[in-house]
């Protein structure tokens, strides 16, 4: 089955990136699609390289990345929601005149649209956020 | 406002219901659903809203939010019209424990009892909560 | 239709305006601070009792053995795991966070 | 950002041009921006931007072009209310073009 992912939240101030990405493992290791996992509202803090949590906590931005590598996982950040938030990749940050840019490996950002076509080409969507 | 707008995914139409249940100002959720909600118009889906619980005062007439220093989104609400977004539900439990009636509202809204909304929802195809 | 509710009942009206809102039949599946409304001795015991005549409830068992709350599951709610919550997304035709 | 004189009053653009502060515009600004634009700004091009204010102060958002051509249409009636006409007058785009000119905020591209 076509599985949608939508994360509303940032990670370690609420479960819902844990309860997101222990969702999507276990859809993965049932042999189920994961179609998109898409980053929304805080959502889009999961996404930055700079995260640096001390060693015996998980590192839930790395722990995404591969993931994604592991499964060739599409993550999109929101654009919209990315730039209020600081959120950038080196084309944006070019684009905006910004001296520095900290997307994660295996997110790429993009259109809310992202979202809606998810929600139009997945058996279902999940939602995990506040 | 984008140059890149109508884009259809082959012909397929889901029910996509938008649930706001989300107080406006508090926190962001509101308006970053407002804009999905307005992008999800280019993909020609049959979208609707329906707000519940805090979601009803997202509508409430008179908002003003001049010494807040934020955005008042609110006369967005009535744009969706022009973006053929013309299903907006409101849970009548949730409007009337809140002592607010349809006149209180800044736009048109279908006003439905529970039960007719818990029956709405079941026959969504997507269903996006913020 | 699948319900997921992931707030605690005694903290926000999650739960409540769930089970307003859930049909006969549909299947409401308590994950995160939400397992607390799952659970024995608690206000929201008779409620959640009641709802069952109608829906059938879950609790995600991950959530509920980090909260240490394993062992007051309420009698008729299923324990499941990850690969039971996604089993119950694709059992049933669609899916609602209140979140 | 980048600072800009336009008869005698100092305006902020971004790194793309747009107009920072939507208070700031005026004509003598939108005049400048859309020459940045090298649109060359007639009636016509003027009753399309006007339009944009008037929606943007009402609604509070850039209509997508789709419904900026209805309500134009609505308006002004359909031989302008259609995409030929509008990017004749702006042939980059209404979008990025009138909304610039028109001092609206820059569109996330969100699609």
């Amino acid at each position: 089955m076509k599985i949608g992912v939508l994360v509303n939240e940032g990670p370690y101030t609420h479960e819902a990136s844990d309860s997101a990405y222990n969702f999507t493992k276990a859809a993965l290791e049932k042999g189920h699609e994961i179609y998109r996992v898409f980053f929304y509202h805080d959502g889009v803090n999961n996404s930055t390289r700079l995260t640096e949590p001390p060693r015996d906590d998980r590192h839930i931005v790395n722990r995404w990345s591969e993931l994604a590598k592991q499964y060739s996982l599409d993550l999109v950040v929101c654009i919209a929601a990315a730039q209020r938030r600081g959120i950038m990749d080196e084309n944006e940050a070019k684009r905006q005149g910004k001296d520095a840019h900290n997307i994660a490996e295996g997110f790429r950002i993009s259109g809310l649209g992202q979202l809606v076509e998810a929600g139009i080409q997945c058996d279902r969507l999940v939602t995990f956020g506040d | 406002m984008s140059d890149e707008m109508d884009m259809e995914e082959g012909g397929v139409v889901k029910q996509f219901m938008f649930v706001n249940r989300k107080a406006p100002y508090g926190t962001i959720y509101a308006l970053e659903g407002l804009e999905v909600v307005l992008i999800s118009a280019a993909f020609e889906q049959d979208v609707s809203m329906a707000f519940i619980d805090d979601g009803v005062y997202e509508l409430k007439k008179g908002q003003d939010t001049k010494e807040l220093g934020q955005k008042n989104f609110s006369p967005t609400y009535r744009a969706l019209e022009g973006y053929d977004i013309e299903k907006l539900y409101v849970e009548r439990e949730s409007m009337e424990a809140r002592g607010l009636t349809e006149d209180d509202l800044l736009v048109d809204v279908v006003v439905m009892d529970r039960a007719e909304l818990a029956a709405k929802m079941a026959e969504q195809d997507v269903l996006i909560s913020f | 239709m699948l319900h997921i509710v992931n707030k605690s009942p005694y903290e926000r009206n999650s739960l409540e305006s769930c089970l307003r809102l859930a049909t006969k039949g549909s299947a409401v599946l308590l994950i995160e601070d939400g397992v607390y409304g799952a659970t024995k001795g608690g206000n929201f015991e008779g409620k959640v009792q009641a709802a069952m005549a109608d829906v059938k409830v879950y609790v995600l068992g991950p959530d509920l053995s980090a909260r240490g709350m394993a062992d007051r599951v309420l009698d008729g709610v299923s324990v499941v795991d990850y690969g039971g919550f996604v089993d119950l997304v694709a059992e049933h035709s669609n899916c609602q966070s209140w979140l | 950002m980048p600072m800009v004189e336009v008869a005698g009053k100092e305006f902020e653009v971004d790194e793309e041009g747009y107009l920072v502060n939507l208070a700031d515009w005026d004509e003598n600004i939108a005049g400048y921006l859309a020459q940045e634009e090298k649109v060359e700004m007639t009636e016509n091009h003027w009753e399309v931007v006007n339009f944009l204010r008037e929606y943007y102060s009402e609604y509070q958002i850039a209509p997508a072009i789709r419904v900026l051509t209805k309500a134009i249409a609505k308006k002004l009636g359909p031989d302008k209310g259609n995409n030929k006409y509008l990017y004749e007058l702006f042939p980059y785009g209404p979008a990025k073009q009138a909304c610039k000119i028109a001092g609206l905020p820059k569109p996330t591209g969100c699609i």
